[in-house]
């Protein structure tokens, strides 16, 4: 399994309008079930007298974050392509305390506003009519904020990576950090909001609705601890892939071009390849395929390489390049092959080939051919002498016109008077 | 009663579009609008696809959905050569003749009626040829009864292999394309 | 797969580089046409089924209403037309071929039907004109007292109803040139869609009558026969509503079924109609096909109704506006998606 | 049926609830949930509309109307499942009635100039913080991100610490 | 997903709010009304292009309707071209030049005011005569294209200079010419001596018939497609014409010659050539036999990317056509700096296959004898400025480059006046700043053109010209197939205060008392004389168009003698004169620069609907052609993330970036190049129908390589990226 689905590209733009459609329908769903679409009830947060905000907020925050944890460490879900919002510290805490203020002033925030105007709040369209006006606030203020919105500038980062924590310890502690807080929100309720605590979940009476939040907090608890076994949940050293498809797709051979293949589709310039060499920078310098780029094998994961992208991957031998066609094919690039025997092939038929002196006839123009690819590359054909020792032959002569052959010094006739022909313009 | 034709050449073709600028200077069709017009087809691998270049206009089919649907009698076939033509003064505008073609031969003249090719009835009354076809510097298009067993029209169709566009569309199109 | 790129010199306005001939005017004509040819055939069935005079008087404004919101999808219609003033060229001729001639004197034929339709039930006060109401009152005792003609209208509202949704959907069914529409569906599909609207707005003045959101003393004339539309005399408007709630839910799964055709129709069909087809299940159209016509347009409403019906949940006007709003978007989809839809 | 709107759910149930529509939308779409960007869409839309070169050439609403952009947004369409979802949840729940919350102690118009000036915080913040408490404070929050996680302490922090000027608001 | 689908989207999600939304139709501006009234038909020539088809032009109520060919005429034979077709639209084009304009701000600035033609050429005499007192009459310079320019031509030769240029040597056709001229001692010739129509075997390299509508040969070319003649296209992209080909050869830009090289290796491995032609008519063929071995079709395939199989084949063909197989020398050839070397090999593979002079060749074309006015002869000069010491030794023609280099040097001397007709230097000429750092040095700039074109921008003085169906020009006396002598006349009346050529170049040549090389009181006086001193009817010329010739012997096999005027009166496989200057006497094939990586080579051609620069302003060819869009291969543009009719900027190697264009995604391109009609992208803003459509190739081609032959420019040597607009 490949997740993010759409990032596999499984479903298309207009699907993810569709899907968009139905998260949404389950997020209005809970959330006006959560009686988030009452400013009274979510101001209440603010004044201990009723906590739903924090509880359905952090349960939804660690059932996601576990979730999505355990796919992740089970390597259902790659990790890496969830869009991270980059860390812009000062306009975090600038903004979020905006959000805060609106928040306290307005009793809802964009989202809830749009269940509360759905169930009938006149405050809260006028609310959705004060996010709206703030957008063209800040689309014609737009300098004036671009300056803030970029203040503190962290990238993509998390917990984990900021603390330099296992992931799951982070997830973990964010479980128990949430428990710790439903019970304080709990007793704050019976403390400030006059709750009974007797219809408190967490404290009252009642098995089922007491157990169930329970239940629910420490089976994520427990599985927040399990996923933890597995290490760092970002792909990387372990891949799933798809054994039989590449199995087939190595028995039958598609997995790889030949030096030959190579040579003519870049002398007949026929297909658009990303040439990849594979070898140390130094090896790469001392010569390479014309047009191949340099990525040494250790940097190709962090390789900028389209999933449509024909590449070519060659190495001085075999072994790395299918090695690392395997890591391509299981980032999920398709149109990648590696070249086979790598440089070494090259060298032996392309550059170098071993062509015989006085090839039999109906071989002659195939070794012609050869002989004139290894030119082309720059290299040399090793012609087998009648002796047998490989010589290299000398290069034609540069292409260049056989000197000193000028036709024989035969008089030349005194050029007859030049017919004056009528010339006219036009390109 | 003849049955007017018109059997284009396309491997002559190379699509300089004479066809269509002579149209709009014989018919003075709105700048903006086009009469006829040329179509490139590239099928097949790179390199060297096939191209076939086409000079396209109102087929007059012999079924002409744009007439059938037109519900003041506006578009019709004429009497002669099977002609179908428009009648500026009955048009309403309605563009149901627009939708029905699935040639796209059709548009709205900027003063509101439905406007198409006429094969140069005009012309071909006088015994020329519509000006697309007299114009053309490849000689690729021929013009002419489609009946007519000894005719230009049927004698090349008779010798050449051909086909028509969206024949699976039902409406027996009247313009032919050698190939 | 095989290569094919298509380039054309051809760039004529409203057809290329897809065609675009109409825009909201013909769907919202074919909404408010087929809105009204559900509010005929509803109060048609209504006169003609009631046995009692009150019974009779079950839906008294709906003929009115449907000559108010006939006028202004002709309007949208006259709007659409490039050369208007040559209108009245459709009247000089009959074209049997051509739908739009059968429509426009489909529509000839109904106006009479509804306002004889609307002279049976009169208001019982109007702003100014009592002089003429007065007039029109004895009229329409004067046809009470025939009965034949009384059922001959009801029959003819019955009959042109059905036909006038029929043809809004064969309109665009006989276009050959586009695949989209190229299926004899989409002529019951427009009807039911049209039935499901006309007792959706039914319902929803129910509910605005029953509420007293209206002074019902108000003696415009319009609003007058907007909030009298429901009132049956002697029974409890909300029965009323829930009569056309059942008749909504029933028309609702007809329609949801005969989409289901429809798109079986064509992804059976030939592969420019099965390509055609893509633009609504996958294509640009999509996510208002899926999420707006079947979801909010169809499934949710057909839900909260059966809930209604079930006493589960109050009546709102909710699933009455969503099938309301659908039943446009029906057609707008339709509209637009099949003059893209093309052969080639 | 006619009668009193029916309780909330609970509050963990909800959670958990959301919580698995948040995962759903990460394991499809490989992103979270959000609402501040759909009115900026929503915004961007309007500009257009009324004059689209004015639209083009800001930079804050050309952003918006690219390709995948406009009302093309993927936030737009998932806010109109909130619109849909909540109304049918509200329905169900006999919840759905025109009204205008308040505290006890403030005037409709009071408290819908105050809902007006809330949401105009709240927008402007959005844009600046890079998200709502949907997009930074829930999604954010799940993925360990670092500055959702400012963010929602600053959220919480503001509100609180403007809760005791406006208590009369809500109290 | 794209702006289309969003709209329709849109459309769909908040049809409420659209239902309001503006319904605008674009509705394009309509053709002036249609002329009704009596009809008349004038005859006379085309002059869209150079090709100088014989039209007809139809009047009604004396207003124009429409230009068909003239059936009697040679070249049309009675059809026109789009371009001539359309050529209506140069007379109702709207933006015409309408007064004489005097130059009020800046160079450039393109603002004006007009005043009346005598006080502009009042004005352009003094300042020539105060050019000519600091610096001599030879400080003016003319650049010029087409039959129009003829009188002043004549007027520039009377005042003193020499200095008479136009771009289709250097920047076009000059290669091809001098290729030939050294083998054969003949030039090709414009209409082109090519016998298509005859040929059994056609060979084009780069050359895109069909997109060129050089009419006869177009027409020529369809007969004998539809004839079935095996046609062999060499060009990096698929063109109309290689769509039609038995044998497309997609070659790497650049390697047509080591293509040619190798064609000529296996016609001689073979034994295919035409031993009995070559050895009655060739010089020295044996020593360039010999300099052929290192040119395998092997060694071709590395360079061209053209399979050793497919060019054996490709030359067999041809062997087996000759004499009837005709490589087509190309028009615009000037592409790599080596072009009249190429263009020697093409003579040369034609003079291997015989087809110089035979059927289905290259025929001996033939004109009619029409004598000169008796004008009194001109004043000496100093020399031509644009070639000083013969640097390019086989220059046929006054350089436009050379000009400009003068110029900006002041070497050999200073060059202080241009007069620019019917041109667009800032479009012909490569390298556009060098010529506007020229234009500022000079001190008078006069346009003559009908268009405020970019040109006129920087001018002192612009005069409007009457567009070609409103004035007589000079008699075509053509050299063709079959000979004759045509007129232009007027078909109607300039719709302001337009002139001809002939009138401003008399009036100017009066006002600098050049009055003795003017003595006929009008042209029509001057031409009336010519065509009855030919012994020719005038009437018959004006109420005909033309007066054919008799028809002479064209090729050997109809019995015109063999001459070749090369020193060695044969023709030259092995050219001394070449190796005298220094270069090598059989051509010598050079590699191509490589395309530097993520570079694309800019590869530019023509379109049937447009001439250059000129016609993108017409109404009736802009609106079959509004504007050029990039040619990008089908999977680079996949890559790219580009789909056709994206938009995109391109940027070449010296940073100069072009406007915004469309993307053309197809595979009819190979991948490493792209391509752009040439002659968009207008920038004047006088030109409000052209201006900012499409992108101008010309401002990309900022690098050039001057073939050291004659001077010609070859412009192949651009490469671009392709950047995406941003929003």
């Amino acid at each position: 399994m490949n997740a993010p689905f759409y990032k596999f590209d499984v479903f298309g733009d207009t699907a993810a309008l569709g899907v968009a459609f139905a998260i949404g329908l389950g997020m209005g769903w809970f959330l006006e079930r959560a009686g988030f679409g009452s400013a009274t009830k979510l101001a209440k947060q603010f004044y201990f007298r009723d906590l739903a905000v924090l509880k359905v907020m952090f349960t939804a925050i660690v059932t996601a974050m576990v979730g999505l944890f355990l796919a992740a460490q089970l390597g259902w879900v790659d990790l890496s392509l969830m869009y991270l919002q980059p860390t812009v510290l000062w306009a975090n805490v600038v903004g979020g305390l905006l959000l805060g203020v609106g928040f306290i002033i307005g009793g809802l925030c964009p989202g809830t506003s749009v269940v509360s105007v759905a169930t009938g709040r006149i405050d809260a369209f006028l609310f959705v009519m004060g996010v709206l006006a703030s957008q063209f606030l800040v689309g014609e203020a737009w300098p004036l904020f671009a300056g803030i919105s970029e203040a503190g500038e962290m990238g993509q980062i998390t917990l984990p990576g900021l603390l330099g924590v296992p992931y799951g310890l982070v997830v973990l502690a964010v479980v128990l950090m949430a428990a710790g807080a439903f019970v304080a929100a709990e007793w704050a309720e019976v403390r400030f909001g006059g709750v009974d605590r007797a219809a408190q979940p967490l404290l009252g009476a009642g098995w089922r609705a007491r157990n169930a939040p329970r239940v629910l907090l420490a089976s994520l608890a427990g599985l927040a601890l399990l996923g933890m076994a597995g290490g760092d949940p970002y792909r990387g050293p372990r891949v799933v892939i798809d054994e039989r498809e590449l199995a087939l797709l190595i028995q039958k051979e598609a997995d790889h071009v030949t030096v030959d293949d190579l040579a003519t589709w870049i002398v007949e310039g026929r297909m658009e390849v990303r040439l990849i060499d594979l070898r140390h920078p130094a090896a790469y310098a001392a010569g390479t395929i014309p047009g191949a780029e340099n990525v040494p094998l250790a940097d190709l994961p962090a390789a900028e390489i389209e999933p449509g992208e024909r590449v070519v991957l060659f190495s001085q031998g075999q072994t790395h390049a299918a090695q690392a066609w395997m890591l391509l094919r299981a980032r999920g690039m398709r149109n990648t092959y590696s070249l086979l025997g790598g440089m070494d092939e090259w060298n032996d038929r392309i550059l170098f080939p071993e062509l015989p002196a006085e090839p039999p006839p109906d071989q002659a123009a195939e070794v012609e051919r050869r002989r004139a690819l290894a030119l082309r590359f720059g290299g040399s054909p090793r012609v087998e002498a009648a002796a047998g020792a490989p010589v290299a032959v000398p290069l034609p002569a540069a292409m260049s016109p056989p000197a000193g052959v000028a036709p024989p010094a035969a008089p030349i006739p005194t050029a007859a008077p030049v017919k004056k022909k009528k010339k006219r313009e036009g390109c | 009663m003849p049955r007017l034709a018109m059997v284009i050449d396309t491997r002559r073709c190379v699509g300089c579009g004479d066809c269509v600028v002579a149209c709009k200077v014989e018919n003075d069709v709105p700048l903006g609008h086009d009469r006829d017009w040329i179509v490139e087809e590239i099928r097949g691998r790179c390199p060297g696809p096939t191209l076939e270049i086409r000079s396209e206009r109102c087929h007059h089919c012999a079924d002409p959905p744009c007439v059938y649907c037109c519900p003041t009698g506006a578009s019709h076939i004429h009497d002669y050569g099977g002609v179908v033509l428009v009648t500026a003064s009955k048009c309403i505008g309605c563009k149901a003749c627009l939708a029905a073609c699935p040639y796209g031969a059709r548009f709205i003249h900027p003063d509101g009626y439905a406007d198409k090719c006429t094969f140069c009835l005009h012309r071909v009354e006088k015994g020329l040829d519509p000006a697309c076809v007299a114009v053309c510097p490849t000689h690729c298009m021929t013009f002419g009864d489609l009946d007519d067993p000894l005719g230009p029209v049927r004698r090349l169709l008779d010798s050449r292999p051909h086909h028509a566009l969206l024949p699976e569309a039902g409406t027996e199109p009247c313009i032919f394309y050698l190939t | 797969m095989q290569h094919v790129e298509i380039s054309t010199t051809r760039a004529n306005p409203l057809v290329d580089p897809v065609l675009q001939v109409w825009g909201w005017e013909i769907p919202v004509y074919l909404f408010l046409g087929g809105l009204v040819a559900g509010l005929l055939a509803l109060s048609g069935f209504y006169l003609l089924r009631s046995r009692t005079a009150s019974e009779r008087g079950a839906w008294p404004q709906a003929p009115m209403l449907g000559v108010v919101l006939l006028t202004l999808g002709m309007g949208a219609l006259f709007l659409d037309l490039d050369h208007p003033w040559y209108v009245w060229r459709v009247y000089l001729t009959f074209e049997p071929a051509s739908p739009m001639s059968w429509g426009s004197w489909i529509l000839i034929l109904v106006y009479p039907a509804l306002f004889a339709a609307a002279l049976l039930h009169p208001p019982e006060r109007v702003p100014f004109g009592a002089g003429l109401l007065a007039v029109i009152r004895r009229g329409s005792e004067w046809m009470w007292a025939r009965p034949r003609l009384v059922q001959a209208i009801a029959l003819s509202n019955l009959v042109g109803g059905i036909a006038l949704g029929l043809y809004t959907g064969i309109l665009l069914g006989t276009m050959v040139a586009r695949p989209l529409w190229n299926s004899a569906i989409l002529g019951p599909l427009f009807l039911f869609s049209g039935l499901s609207s006309a007792a959706a707005l039914m319902h929803v003045l129910t509910l605005v009558r029953t509420h007293g959101l209206v002074d019902s003393t108000y003696a415009d004339l319009l609003l007058h026969g907007l909030f009298q539309l429901l009132k049956p005399p002697g029974r409890d408007p909300s029965t009323a509503g829930e009569a056309m709630v059942r008749a909504d839910a029933a028309f609702l799964s007809v329609e949801g079924a005969l989409i289901a055709l429809f798109v079986i129709g064509l992804a059976a069909s030939t592969e420019v109609q099965q390509q055609a087809l893509q633009l609504l299940l996958t294509g640009a159209y999509a996510p208002v096909f899926w999420c707006l016509i079947l979801g909010t347009g169809i499934l949710v409403p057909l839900v909260l109704q059966s809930l209604e019906l079930a006493g589960r949940i109050r009546h709102t006007v909710v699933p009455a506006l969503l099938v309301i709003a659908g039943a446009f978007l029906l057609r707008w989809v339709l509209v637009q998606a099949g003059q893209v839809s093309s052969w080639t | 049926m006619q009668g009193s709107p029916r309780p909330y759910a609970n509050p963990y149930l909800a959670g958990f609830g959301l919580g698995l529509v948040l995962l759903a939308a990460f394991v499809l779409m490989g992103r979270g949930l959000g609402a501040s960007a759909a009115f900026s869409a929503l915004a961007a839309v309007i500009v257009e509309w009324i004059s689209p070169g004015h639209a083009a050439a800001n930079p804050f609403f050309s952003r918006y109307l690219g390709p995948g952009g406009g009302l093309e947004e993927w936030l737009v369409w998932e806010v109109a499942g909130v619109f849909v979802g909540g109304l049918v949840s509200g329905l169900l729940g006999n919840r759905v009635r025109p009204a205008v919350e308040r505290g006890p102690r403030v005037g409709v118009p009071v408290r819908l100039v105050l809902a007006f000036l809330g949401g105009l915080f709240m927008g402007v913040g959005a844009k600046i913080a890079g998200g709502c408490t949907s997009g930074q404070a829930l999604t954010g929050g799940a993925l360990l991100n670092v500055g959702s996680w400012v963010t929602m302490i600053c959220i919480f922090g503001g509100a609180y610490a403007l809760a005791w000027l406006l208590r009369k608001e809500w109290t | 997903m794209h702006r289309r689908t969003f709209l329709k989207l849109g459309s769909g999600a908040v049809a409420g709010a659209c239902l309001l939304g503006p319904g605008v139709r674009a509705r394009a501006g309509s053709t002036p009304p249609k002329p009704t009234g009596e009809e008349r038909v004038i005859p006379t020539f085309c002059d869209v292009c150079f090709w100088r088809c014989n039209a007809l032009a139809t009047t009604r109520g004396g207003r124009l309707w429409k230009i068909e060919g003239n059936p009697q005429d040679p070249l049309s034979r009675g059809r026109l071209c789009p371009r001539g077709t359309g050529g209506v639209g140069a007379h109702y084009d709207p933006d015409r030049l309408r007064r004489p304009l005097l130059r009020k701000g800046e160079r450039g600035a393109e603002t004006w005011h007009e005043v009346s033609w005598d006080e502009a050429l009042g004005f352009v005499a003094e300042r020539m005569q105060a050019i000519r007192a600091a610096h001599g009459p030879e400080a003016m310079a003319l650049f010029s294209h087409g039959i129009g320019g003829t009188f002043l031509k004549h007027l520039f030769r009377a005042w003193g200079s020499p200095n008479i240029a136009a771009p289709s040597f250097a920047q076009c056709r000059g290669p091809r010419d001098v290729g030939f001229h050294l083998t054969f001692g003949e030039e090709v010739g414009s209409p082109e001596r090519t016998d298509i129509e005859h040929a059994r075997c056609l060979v084009l390299l780069g050359c895109h018939l069909g997109e060129n509508m050089h009419n006869t040969q177009v027409q020529e070319f369809a007969e004998a497609v539809g004839r079935g003649t095996t046609l062999i296209v060499a060009d990096p992209r698929f063109s109309v014409a290689a769509s039609k080909a038995k044998y497309y050869l997609p070659i790497r830009p650049g390697t047509d010659l080591a293509l040619l090289l190798a064609w000529m290796h296996v016609l001689i491995e073979e034994g295919a050539w035409d031993r009995a032609y070559v050895d009655a008519h060739g010089y020295g063929f044996d020593a360039f036999a010999a300099s052929l071995a290192p040119y395998t079709p092997e060694w071709a395939w590395t360079e061209t990317g053209i399979a050793p199989d497919v060019i054996r084949e490709t030359a067999g063909e041809m062997g087996h056509h000759r004499p009837a197989t005709l490589v087509h020398p190309g028009r615009h050839v000037t592409w790599y700096g080596d072009d009249a070397q190429r263009s020697r090999a093409v003579a040369l593979l034609n003079a291997m296959l015989g087809s110089w002079g035979r059927k289905g060749g290259f025929y001996q074309p033939a004109s009619m004898d029409v004598p000169a006015w008796p004008y009194p002869p001109y004043p000496p000069h100093r020399g031509k400025a644009d070639n000083p010491d013969q640097r390019y030794p086989f220059a046929l023609e006054t350089l436009t480059t050379g000009l400009r280099e003068a110029t900006l040097t002041g070497k050999p001397y200073p060059l202080k006046g241009w007069f620019v007709y019917a041109t667009n230097p800032l479009y012909a000429l490569p390298n556009v700043d060098e010529t506007i750092a020229a234009v500022r040095a000079l001190d008078l700039l006069v346009v003559i053109d009908v268009v405020p074109s970019e040109i006129a921008g920087w001018a002192d003085v612009v005069l409007p010209e009457a567009v070609y169906l409103e004035r007589y020009d000079e008699l075509n006396v053509e050299l063709f197939r079959q000979p004759f002598v045509a007129l232009r006349q007027p078909v109607v009346d300039p719709p302001d205060d337009q002139k001809s050529n002939a009138w401003i170049a008399r009036e100017l040549g009066l006002k600098l008392g050049l009055g003795a090389w003017f003595p006929w009181r009008d042209v029509e006086e001057y031409l009336r004389w010519r065509v009855e001193a030919a012994g020719l009817s005038w009437e018959t010329l004006t109420s005909r168009g033309l007066i054919l010739g008799p028809r002479t012997p064209l090729t050997y096999e109809e019995g015109v003698a063999p001459e070749f005027d090369t020193p060695s009166g044969k023709i030259e496989f092995w050219s001394n004169q070449l190796q005298e200057k220094g270069f090598d006497p059989v051509p010598r094939y050079t590699p191509p620069d490589p395309v530097p990586p993520g570079f694309f080579r800019l590869l530019y051609g023509r379109a049937p609907v447009h001439s250059f620069s000129r016609t993108q302003t017409n109404p009736l060819l802009h609106d079959i052609m509004p504007e050029n869009a990039v040619w990008v291969h089908s999977e680079v543009a996949h890559r790219l993330g580009l789909r056709s009719g994206d938009r995109v900027r391109l940027r070449n190697q010296d940073g100069v970036e072009s406007g915004p264009v469309a993307v053309k995604a197809t595979c009819r391109i190979r991948p490493d190049c792209v391509y752009l009609v040439h002659g968009f992208g207008h920038t004047a803003r006088g030109l409000r129908r052209a201006l900012g459509r499409g992108i101008n190739d010309a401002l990309l081609l900022s690098r050039y390589r001057t073939d050291p032959l004659m001077g010609g420019t070859g412009l192949g040597m651009n490469f671009v990226t392709i950047l995406p607009v941003e929003a």
